[in-house]
Parts: structure tokens; C-alpha cells; sequence
């Protein structure tokens, strides 16, 4: 099977160091991620979502740090690499695009030349043979005259252009693997749809694999074909997409599902009780013990659950199933 | 929905409002003891208060009492800091003078603060003709180098007390107007307005419940920035000629005194210039604390 | 059902004023622009009811709600709350008026002010529409207030910043039903919450307006909130409603192409449900720019000669649902 | 057209701050002690040979005439007579001017081939030994009177040390200043091949502008600092990571979108060093336009004060207007918008 993984992460740990104390993030977080497949990060904000992807592409700034763990892509772990050659394998191999795209573009520079220095610094291209590219790759993700726009600066896109603005120069090299950090929140609901039919496109003609970082279990759902769910700094769940929202079996996946409206039909909805534990001083066991309603008192405070495999690429991190 | 969930998740910690102000002291003296400079100015300013304070007993020489015997002497433990040029003790003088332009700074600037802040908020609020003119009021202040201005009204009104006070006050009130304008525009915009609007606040009550003490942070953080500036202000006018009147004990006066005897020696200059690094440097590692407190 | 409120007509125009330098050519020293953010709209709402108003970001829904308010002041139309007339009634009248309508909006953080406990945020609608002024029993009615949404009495002191985000909300709605309103705008109340958050959110609105025979209208660009809350929809586009109706009868019937395009594109927390999504190309126009006619022409899939001539007027087509579409109304 | 529209506009709001500048100058004058008419004729003059200096002076008409007299000469370039040297302001002013300027453009030179480097490398290596230095170095800097500083360098660098020459002036007394093109000593001495009063033009400058750079290193070093730093935090930064660009163009690209604010402050630093030079020439008895000043003030030569006010309020207005418009040229969004 690892011969088939794309991205392999394993017990990836991420402290903050702050004045109230060590602010543990990630705690021991292990995924895969396959060739040509969307994966899904949800959880809900403070869950650790978007310092798990930054921490893949050591973009965790102080008083942040990487503490353990191992993240291999390709057969390389990535952690252990120096920061030069890693350099070469971001925006090349994988990139990744953010949530405010217009602040992710910077302001002072045309968007063509923007694209076109991805193209000098990692395919070594020429400054005109470098626009030529920046144009096509424009054009690829269906901005309308590119040729015009490339001479525009961020400011002059809207919400939606500028995000498939970063895209495109995000995949620009056709990389294996893009990291998306809420890339559609904020945007209104049609060109959301029309920004992740972009990326399942990419998926689908360039065959790059997609870690899709989301709060909305809906885009999730229409999205990706495996997801993982996070609770403070724990990925609790990970399963096939249709496999998750049929037989949820964390607790916690059970009452997010549960929480959601739905427009094609009424459903009652109930919320969850509590709120996301303090990642400053996270109960020593389970970390969703206070909010679980199925607690068996005696085991879940004392011991932090493992990962186990219920099914077929199925896994769950529970006392519950412990055992069965 | 089952209620008796939410007594077990919301923990019961009644918190005495004196811990709770206890902790908010607790959080300020970290980040002084966090940033070493800041408590480094926080130690200065509170040395000169304390020698302020200590002045009716450790003042023990009149410091405008001749002694034609004793010029120029250098610091001896009758004198500590020695004796100017008129026999003078220049250790009571330079803690006069500490009181003196600690004084100036901290008066004229809290006076500018307050009354720059009130119009610049009031002018900031209501925008339309009146904050036109203030804003061309600012423009033009603001369009001379402080000094230069300073130096300008002083040389109009003549060296005095009084008239230093007054120039004090005029060169930094646009500063302090702008800065409060700027802020009130800024935080009108907030819908915490338009809330306290629904829940039927006046207009008064709004700018003074609600705006107002939104507004007060960046107003403190420049007057605490400006304490130091103000006392290079009133160290150079007088040191020109154009701020106190010899023989007053004042920083600025006391080394341009010791500047003519220079070839003697720097002893005369370099203590009440010391008191000047000493007492601005203090407030501007201060203000620069509080700032990052604030920001 | 009697009906709470009527608007009739609204219209908001903002003016941008474009100088330039036409006037050396002897023009005028500036070109009013107008931005035509609400444009007659006309809506009711009868008692205890519940009214959606949803719409992609920028079409005129938060302005026709602080219009309603009389936040902003509306450029025209009438707007008849309980049989009167609020559209043109001077500021000072305007405090009796809110005593029964309230606002929620849409940012906890921004609402709240940051530099007052949750007790004084709450008492200033109790105290300054003159409900109850002795000190102890606003604050016992302080205290019920924060039950009521699910808040306890230790939250009385705390400042904003020490709340999560959905306390922060729960705390603004506090205040808006603090005076006992008969009507509530609540403007996107869960937007910027966590959707386990957003439910309690969600389940309280539900909860209180039978409770205390509320009538809502409600914003959001997300439907399927909407759905859950409200019995009555009006989608807007571009400053115009373009359909109302009833929200059964809507999500499952649309009309206008909007309505289908916007529905389409929700997406649906089931992977094994996939709906056709019915695209609209391009982005919506500036509406500075507006053109003549159909305001969705230069994206709708279905546009004919009609659409680029006349602006269509919402017609009833059905009991009570209403399109804003030369190609459904005809037919 | 946008650009165009945005200096314009500018220039536009540049009036009114001109037209308040005189205003105030005009205002201080008016309040000036002294009799003009006295310090005119010099000596003891008669009641009657004052009077009638008086009502030739103008001294009797109302406020209003008076202003506009100011303005209208001021308008064709006559910035009136000193009285004590029975010159034109202007000619006076003119002769020291390039003293200030000179004395003004070695210590800029200094504080950007200095200060510059030091905030840029004290961003990059936040909380590094260097930051803690530069940012210590840069608050003191703030925080130490520019004429004490000059005087204690002068103690210890003349009097002790004897490494630097006296306080007298931009050259020793006795030697001829270079034939005059430039009016700068050390550019016209260079081009008359005069190298040992080049030599010495340097040896004299080099103290004040060092005191001058040292009091205004600061600003510079803090705001590049920030500058830079805020640049670094921005998400574009975080992207251009993200993208794989060489952190040598990430820092290129901070550097490049943080010139805006540091060219701010260079503009301020002249300004500062203009209204500084006032307290530096009178440590160093360097002949600019600052001591004359105040050998006007001394006594209450009412025109070169107001020449002299003016002249800074101008300068200043005038690096503010410019900075403005170098936003127009560098920041897109303002282009356009």
C-alpha cells in the first residue's frame, strides 16, 4: 500500500509557545493522501485544519514550531530536508493556495508577472517564453482575456477571479499535490461551485492530488473522495467520503453531521453541547471527553484513544471501538 | 435541546473582580518583564519620580545660592555634581530642574492630549464644514517641523514660563487631533454603533459611552511617546535662548551654561544632559511598551 | 394574520461623486454616480411569520434591512410598520418605533462594544426604552435575558473578548429581544460561527419565535438556513426581488433562473445526492451600470428579445409565489 | 489619466497649505517683540524720525493690507531687507543656505548608507542580537539632545582626544573658500582640483554631520525596521514561500514593497535636519541659514525670522507633496483608483 501514497504523514506534532503556556495544535496527526485524489481536512475553526497544511509546507512561523513526526512525499520526508531543497519542491511539486487571495497576491506587482517568476525560478524559462506561459496557464483556468489581464494588478479582480488568479499560478508547474485552505470561503455560492469544478478539472486532465482544507460539510461532500475529520488537534475519523457520511462512527463526526441544515429538504438539527476544548491545557484522554455524550467514565480521561482501522481504509480514533 | 448539558460544559469559575484586576496587572508586568528595555524605561522614569519626591530632603543647597568662592569646582562630597560658574550646587539644580521640565512635559502634553482629543473626535464624528476647517487647521500646523514652529511663537511671545507652556500646548494639540479624528472616523464605521443606535442611545451617549473610550488607546500610546519629545522641546528651546529665562534651574539651560566653559572640562554639561538621555529615554522605551501592550 | 409590516417601493441610492476635469471644458465639476443598491422592492410580512431574504453578497439585502431600521434612510418608498408610516419619520420619533423592532446583526465581534460588560450592553435597551429602571431588577432581567438564550448569570460581567463567538451572538440577540420587539431582523446571525455553534444559533431562533410569537426577517446568502428557519422567501438580485414565495414551494419548484442557479449551486452534505448545476456565466454587473431590462440578462441561459428591452415586474403566478421573469410570467 | 488625476489633486490640496504657512509666518512676525522701525534706524533715533519710519514702513496700516503687502512682495520673490545688514533676506539667506544644505545632504548620506542596511537586516533577523542593538541604538538616538550630543563629541573628539577639528565653522579661520560653483565646499573644491581644501572641508563637516546623523539615524532605522517586518507578515509573502521563490526574491520583494514608508522617511529625516540644523550650527558655529536665525532673533531682526520660518515650513510642505506623489507612481491601487 505505501508504495501507492503520494503524501504519508505520520504523528505530525505542532506546538505554539505563548505567554499563557505550550499550545498544543497538532497532536500526533497521521494521514494519507493517494495520487489523483481529493482529500478533505473539516473541522471546525481551532480544530488545527490550517496548521496541519502549513506545517506540510513548513510555513509555521514562530512562537510556532514542528515538534515530531515524519511527512513523507514521494519518498522523501519532507521535515528532514534542507531548506533549499525543499524550496525546490514548493510551488513545484506541491503548492498551495489560501483562503483571501487578493491578500495572498501581491499588490505592487502585475498578476502575469507574478505567474511568470514560478516559471523562471522552477522550469528556468526565459522572461518572455515565462509570460507566453503565464498567459496559457491563465487561460487554462478560464480567465477571460488573458492576454489583457496579465498587465492588471490584484486589485483590479474581484473575489472570485482573483482566487482562480492564485490558482493558476499555484499550478502553474502541475504539481503533485495542491494544498486548498478554505479556498471558497467568502466567495458567493455559485462561484464557489464554479472554483472547486476548477480544481476537480486539475484533478481530472493534470491528475494532481488535492488536500481540500474546509469547514463546510457540504463542499466536502460534493468534493472529495476521502475525508478526514479534525477535533482540537486530533484527526478523529478518516474514511471513504460516502462511507463517513453513511456510517459516521466518532462521536464527534455523528453530532457535526448532525448540525448541519440541508436545502433540498428539512431535517431536524441538533448542535453540540460545549465548546472545543483549550488546546493550552487539552484533557489528558480524549479530548472531546467533555462534550462526548457516550463517555465510559474510567477509560476515556484516563488514556488518549488509538487510531484503529474498523473497516477497509476506515479508521477511528475511539474507546468506543477499542477492541471490536 | 437538554439543558442540563450546559451546567456540566460551562465551568462554574465565579472569578472575584479583584483577581480579575490583579490579573490584568499580572498581564502588564509580563510583557515589561518580557521586553527588557521597557521595564529598563519603566526603571528610569520611576528613578527620577522617586528623586522628585525625595527632593524637600535631598535638596540641601538653595539652587540659585551663589558662592564666589566655590565656581567650577568638581563633583567633591560637599558637592556632589560640583558647582557651576557662580558657585552654584549643581546636584539641588539639576533636581529642581528635574521637577521643572518633568513638569512642562507632562502638563502641556496631557492638556494637549485631552483638549486635542475631544475636538479631534467631536470634528471626527461629525464630519461636514467645521471638520473641514479643523482638518485644514491640522494640515497647516502640521506643515512646519515642530521645532521650527516652536521656536517661531516663542520668538513672537518672548522667553517666559508661561509663554513656553503655551507653545508646548500649540505644537503637538494637531497632532493629538489628528490621531483622535483618525480613530474616531475608523471606529464609527463599527456596527457596535449602529447596534447601541437600535438599542435607542442619543447621539451624546453614543460619542461618550460608546466612541469615546474606543478611542482613548492610540490617543495614550502618542502621549506617552510624546512625554519624552517634550522634554527635548523645552531642553533646546532654552538651550537657543528661546525657552526659560536664566537663572532658572533647567536642563537645557544648565548646559548651555556649561558649554562655555567647555575647555575646562564636561563635568558642568554632562550631568543634566545625562538627566535629559535619562528621563526621555525612559518615557520612549515606555511609550514603545505600551504601544506593543496596545497594538 | 394580520399583516406587521409593508414596504412598498423601497429604494436606496448611493451617490458617488466623480470629479474630473470636464469641467475646464465648461462641464460640471463633478458627475453624480448613482449606485442603485436597493431598487423597488416591495415585500410584507404578517404576524409570526417567518421571511427569508437571501441573495449572493452585494445585492441589496443588508441595506434593505437597515433601510427597514431606518439605519440607513431609504431614497424612497414607504415602509408601514404596524399601520404607520416609518420611511420619512424625523430621528426623534424613531426610538418608539424601535422599542418594537430589533436588529441582529451580522459580525459578533464588531457589534458588541468591546469596552462594555455583557450586563451594561444589556440594560441600555431596558434602561433607555424606559422598561425598567430600578438597578436590581434590570439585572435580574439581565440574568433571565441570558438564560433565555442559553447564557447563565457568571456571564454578566464578562467584556466581549473573553466570550467565544457564539456567545458573543447569543449576547446580541439578548439584547435585541431585551425590550420585548415584536419584530426581529436578524441579519446572517450565523455566518460567522462554527456550524455545531450555528445550530444551537439556529434552534434558539426557531425555539424563541414560538416562544414568544416573534416575527423575523431574516437575511442569509445560505439557503439551507434559510430552509430551516423561515416559511416565506424572497430572493433578490442586483437590488430587485426577483422571486417570492413560499420556501417549500420555492426550493422546490424555482422559478426565475436565478433562484435555479443559486439552488443548484448550494452544496448538498450528502455525497450520494448530486444536483445538475445550472451555471450562469460571468459575474454579476456593477450596479452603477445597470442595464436596461432584465438585470440577469447578460447571464441568464434563457434570455430572448424581451429581457434586453423591458425590466419585468414581480407577478403572481401561483398562490402567493411570485417571479420577476418575462419567460415565467407569460407562460 | 489616473495618475495624472492623483497629482494633480495633490497639488490641489498643496495650495491652501501654502497659503496657511504664510498665514502663520506672517501671524508670528506680527507678534514679534520689538519695534521694527527702532531696529531700522539703529542708534537712538528721534520720536519723530520713528514715527515717520512707521508710516513708511507701513506699521500703521490695518492687518489685512498688511498681509497683503506681505504676500504680493512675497509673490515676486522679495522676502524684504535685513535691517541689520541693510542686505535683501534673500541674498543673505542665499549665502548661507548651501551651508545648511551641504551640512544636511553628508549626514542623509550617512543615515541611508547606514541606517537603511541596519533596519532592513534588524527585520529580517528579528529578536536576533542585531535587532536588540539597532532597536537599542535607534530609541537612544531619540532620545539624546542633538546639541548636548554635540558638545559632549566635541569635548572628547577636539578637547581630549584632539582626532577632530574645533567647533569653528566649515574651515579653519585664515584659509579661502574654493571658488565658489556649487556652493558646496567639498563639490566645488573637487572641481577646482583644490585637494587640501577638500581635505579640510571634509575634516570640518565631518563632526556636525556625524552628530546630525546620529541624532536622526533613528526614525529611519525604526521605520525601515517596520516597514520591512510588516511587509514580511503579509500573506503575499507567506505565498510567494508557498510558491517556492528563493527567500533571496522573498526579500527582495519585502524590500521592494517597503520603500514606499521608508522613502516617507527619509522625506521627514530632511525635514528634521533642516529644523535641527538650527541647534547644530549654533554647537559648531556653521554660518547656515539656522544661525543666522538666530542671530535675527538675538536682535529682533523681524525679516529674516520670518525668511527663515518660512523658507523650513516651505521645504517641509514641499518633501510631504513629494512623498505623495512618489505613493502615486509606486502603489498601483492608487494609480487606478
Amino acid at each position: 500500500m505505501s508504495e501507492n501514497l503520494l503524501l504519508n504523514v505520520t504523528k505530525l506534532s505542532t506546538n505554539f509557545y505563548l505567554y499563557e503556556g505550550v499550545m498544543r495544535v497538532l497532536d500526533e496527526i497521521s494521514f494519507q493522501i493517494r495520487p489523483r485524489e481529493v482529500f478533505g481536512l473539516v473541522g471546525e475553526s481551532g480544530s488545527g485544519k490550517t496548521v496541519a497544511s502549513l506545517s506540510i509546507l513548513r510555513l509555521i512561523l514562530p512562537p510556532g514550531r514542528i515538534i515530531s513526526g515524519e511527512i513523507f512525499f514521494e519518498g522523501t520526508d519532507l521535515l528532514k530536508l534542507p531548506q533549499k531543497e525543499f524550496s525546490k519542491i514548493r510551488g513545484k511539486k506541491i503548492s498551495m493556495i489560501f483562503q483571501q487571495s487578493r491578500t495572498a497576491l501581491n499588490p505592487f506587482m502585475k498578476i502575469g508577472e507574478q505567474i511568470a517568476r514560478i516559471y523562471r525560478t522552477h522550469e528556468g524559462l526565459s522572461k518572455s517564453e515565462a509570460m507566453e506561459k503565464a498567459i496559457e496557464s491563465l487561460k487554462r483556468f478560464r480567465i477571460p482575456e488573458a492576454e489583457k489581464r496579465v498587465e492588471s494588478y490584484p486589485h483590479e479582480f474581484s473575489l472570485g477571479m482573483a482566487q482562480r488568479v492564485m490558482i493558476a499560478m499555484m499550478m502553474a508547474c502541475n504539481p503533485k499535490l495542491l494544498i486548498a485552505d478554505e479556498p471558497t470561503t467568502g466567495l458567493d455560492v455559485t462561484t464557489q461551485a464554479q472554483i472547486l469544478d476548477l480544481m476537480k478539472e486539475a484533478r481530472d486532465k493534470i491528475g494532481t492530488s488535492i488536500l481540500l482544507i474546509t469547514h463546510d460539510l457540504g463542499v466536502a461532500a460534493q468534493t472529495c473522495d476521502r475525508l478526514a475529520v479534525m477535533h482540537a488537534g486530533h484527526i478523529v475519523e478518516i474514511a471513504d467520503v460516502e462511507v463517513l457520511y453513511g456510517r459516521p462512527l466518532h462521536p464527534y463526526a455523528k453530532a457535526l453531521l448532525n448540525s448541519i441544515p440541508r436545502v433540498d429538504k428539512k431535517v431536524r438539527i441538533s448542535d453540540i453541547p460545549g465548546f472545543v476544548p483549550s488546546l493550552l491545557n487539552p484533557p489528558k484522554g480524549c479530548r472531546f471527553i467533555n462534550r462526548c455524550p457516550k463517555v465510559i467514565l474510567g477509560v476515556c480521561e484516563k488514556a488518549k484513544p488509538e487510531m484503529i482501522e474498523i473497516d477497509r481504509g476506515h479508521f477511528v480514533m475511539c474507546h468506543l471501538y477499542e477492541g471490536k | 435541546m437538554d439543558r442540563e448539558n450546559k451546567t456540566l460544559t460551562v465551568p462554574k469559575t465565579k472569578e472575584h473582580p479583584l483577581r480579575k484586576t490583579w490579573r490584568s496587572i499580572d498581564y502588564s508586568w509580563y510583557v515589561l518583564r518580557k521586553n527588557n528595555l521597557t521595564l529598563a524605561g519603566f526603571f528610569m522614569i520611576v528613578f527620577l519620580l522617586f528623586l522628585v519626591i525625595l527632593s524637600p530632603v535631598i535638596v540641601i543647597y538653595d539652587p540659585y545660592e551663589t558662592d564666589s568662592d566655590n565656581v567650577l569646582s568638581p563633583p567633591s562630597w560637599r558637592h556632589l555634581f560640583g558647582t557651576d560658574q557662580w558657585g552654584r550646587d549643581i546636584f539641588s539644580r539639576t533636581i529642581v530642574a528635574t521637577q521643572l521640565d518633568l513638569f512642562i512635559a507632562l502638563t502641556t502634553v496631557l492638556a494637549s492630549a485631552s483638549v486635542g482629543a475631544i475636538i479631534g473626535a467631536v470634528s471626527g464624528y461629525f464630519g461636514g464644514k467645521v471638520d473641514l476647517l479643523m482638518q485644514r487647521v491640522t494640515d497647516i500646523l502640521l506643515a512646519f517641523p515642530s521645532l521650527i514652529l516652536a521656536m517661531g511663537i516663542m520668538a513672537a511671545l518672548g522667553a517666559s514660563f508661561w509663554n513656553l507652556m503655551l507653545t508646548q500646548f500649540v505644537i503637538r494639540i494637531a497632532i493629538f487631533i489628528r490621531v483622535a479624528r483618525g480613530e474616531m472616523i475608523s471606529q464609527k464605521e463599527n456596527e457596535y454603533v449602529e447596534a447601541a443606535v437600535c438599542s435607542g442611545n442619543s447621539t451624546s451617549r453614543i460619542i461618550i459611552r460608546h466612541l469615546l473610550p474606543n478611542c482613548i488607546t492610540p490617543v495614550a500610546v502618542m502621549t506617552t511617546l510624546n512625554f519624552g519629545y517634550a522634554i527635548l522641546v523645552t531642553a533646546t528651546l532654552s538651550f537657543i535662548g528661546l525657552g526659560l529665562n536664566p537663572p532658572t534651574a533647567e536642563w537645557g539651560l544648565m548646559i548651555s551654561d556649561g558649554a562655555s566653559y567647555l575647555v575646562l572640562g564636561a563635568w558642568w554639561l554632562s550631568i543634566p544632559g545625562a538627566f535629559i538621555v535619562l528621563a526621555v529615554l525612559g518615557f520612549n522605551l515606555l511609550g514603545d511598551g505600551i504601544r506593543d501592550l496596545a497594538g | 394574520m394580520s399583516t406587521i409590516l409593508e414596504v412598498k417601493g423601497l429604494k436606496k441610492y448611493f451617490i458617488q461623486k466623480k470629479t474630473g476635469f470636464s469641467w475646464l471644458k465648461g462641464g460640471k465639476p463633478y458627475q453624480a454616480l448613482y449606485l442603485r443598491a436597493v431598487d423597488n422592492v416591495n415585500f410584507d410580512i404578517k404576524k409570526g411569520e417567518a421571511l427569508g431574504l437571501v441573495g449572493e453578497s452585494g445585492c441589496g439585502k443588508t441595506t434593505t434591512a437597515k433601510c427597514i431600521i431606518r439605519l440607513i434612510d431609504p431614497t424612497d418608498g414607504q415602509i408601514i410598520f404596524k399601520g404607520e408610516d416609518i420611511a420619512s419619520l424625523p430621528k426623534k420619533e424613531l426610538k418608539r418605533i424601535r422599542k418594537h423592532m430589533q436588529y441582529v446583526f451580522q459580525d459578533p465581534v464588531g457589534s458588541l462594544n468591546p469596552r462594555m460588560n455583557v450586563k451594561n450592553l444589556l440594560a441600555e435597551p431596558l434602561r433607555n426604552f424606559g422598561i425598567l429602571k430600578d438597578k436590581n431588577e434590570v439585572e435580574e432581567r439581565v440574568i433571565n435575558l441570558l438564560e433565555t438564550v442559553g447564557l447563565s448569570e457568571e456571564h454578566m460581567n464578562k467584556l466581549p473578548r473573553e466570550l467565544s463567538g457564539g456567545m458573543k451572538q447569543r449576547v446580541g440577540i439578548a439584547r435585541a429581544i431585551a425590550a420585548n420587539p415584536e419584530f426581529l431582523i436578524l441579519d446572517e446571525p450565523t455566518a460567522s460561527l462554527d456550524v455545531s455553534v450555528g445550530a444551537k444559533i439556529l434552534n434558539e431562533l426557531v425555539d424563541l419565535q414560538k416562544r414568544l410569537n416573534m416575527t423575523y426577517l431574516m437575511i442569509a446568502h445560505d439557503l439551507s438556513v434559510i430552509r430551516y428557519v423561515c416559511n416565506r422567501v424572497a430572493v433578490m438580485y442586483l437590488g430587485q426581488i426577483v422571486e417570492t414565495g413560499d420556501v417549500e414551494e420555492i426550493f422546490s419548484d424555482p422559478l426565475h433562473p436565478y433562484t435555479e442557479a443559486l439552488l443548484s449551486a448550494v452544496p448538498i452534505p450528502d455525497p450520494w445526492v448530486k444536483i445538475k448545476r445550472i451555471d450562469l456565466k460571468g459575474e454579476t454587473p456593477s450596479p452603477i451600470n445597470l442595464p436596461r431590462g432584465c438585470r440577469l440578462q447578460n447571464r441568464c441561459p434563457y434570455v430572448f428579445s424581451a429581457c434586453t428591452s423591458d425590466e419585468p415586474e414581480l407577478v403572481e403566478v401561483k398562490n402567493g409565489h411570485s417571479v420577476a421573469c418575462h419567460l415565467k410570467s407569460k407562460s | 489619466m489616473g495618475l495624472f488625476r492623483y497629482i494633480v489633486k495633490r497639488f490641489l490640496l498643496f495650495i491652501p497649505i501654502l497659503f496657511g504657512i504664510t498665514l502663520v509666518t506672517f501671524t508670528i512676525t506680527y507678534f514679534l517683540p520689538g519695534d521694527p522701525a527702532a531696529v531700522r534706524l539703529g542708534g537712538s533715533p528721534s520720536v519723530e524720525a520713528l514715527e515717520e519710519m512707521r508710516i513708511k514702513m507701513g506699521l500703521y496700516k490695518p492687518v489685512w493690507e498688511r498681509y497683503f503687502i506681505y504676500m504680493s512682495d512675497l509673490l515676486s520673490g522679495d522676502l524684504g531687507k535685513s535691517y541689520l545688514t541693510d542686505r535683501p533676506v534673500l541674498y543673505e539667506i542665499g549665502d548661507r543656505v548651501l551651508a545648511t544644505l551641504e551640512l544636511s545632504f553628508v549626514s542623509l548620506f550617512i543615515i541611508v548608507v547606514i541606517g537603511i542596511p541596519l533596519g532592513v537586516i534588524s527585520a529580517f533577523k528579528k529578536n536576533s542580537i542585531i535587532d536588540h542593538v539597532a532597536r537599542f541604538v535607534g530609541v537612544s538616538g531619540i532620545s539624546i539632545p542633538s546639541f548636548w550630543l554635540g558638545l559632549v563629541l566635541i569635548f572628547l573628539l577636539f578637547y581630549v582626544a584632539r582626532i577632530f577639528p574645533p567647533p569653528l565653522g566649515r574651515l579653519p579661520p585664515g584659509i579661502d573658500e574654493p571658488a565658489r560653483i556649487t556652493g558646496f565646499y567639498i563639490v566645488d573644491s573637487l572641481l577646482s582640483g583644490d585637494l587640501e581644501t577638500l581635505k579640510l572641508s571634509l575634516y570640518y563637516i565631518s563632526l556636525p554631520a556625524i552628530t546630525t546623523a546620529l541624532v536622526n539615524l533613528a526614525p529611519i532605522t525604526r521605520m525601515t525596521r517596520s516597514a520591512v517586518l510588516d511587509v514580511l507578515e503579509k500573506d503575499y509573502i507567506k505565498a510567494a514561500r508557498a510558491a517556492g521563490l528563493p527567500e533571496r526574491q522573498i526579500y527582495k520583494d519585502a524590500l521592494k514593497n517597503a520603500l514606499i514608508p521608508i522613502l516617507t522617511t527619509i522625506g521627514l529625516s530632511i525635514g528634521f535636519m533642516i529644523s535641527g540644523s538650527i541647534v547644530i550650527e549654533k554647537v559648531f558655529s556653521w554660518p547656515g541659514i539656522g544661525l543666522f536665525a538666530l542671530q535675527s532673533i538675538a536682535s529682533n531682526d523681524h525679516n529674516p525670522i520670518q525668511a527663515y520660518i518660512l523658507i523650513v515650513g516651505l521645504t517641509f510642505a514641499l518633501i510631504n507633496l513629494l512623498t505623495d506623489i512618489a505613493y502615486g507612481f509606486v502603489d498601483p491601487r492608487i494609480k487606478y483608483g
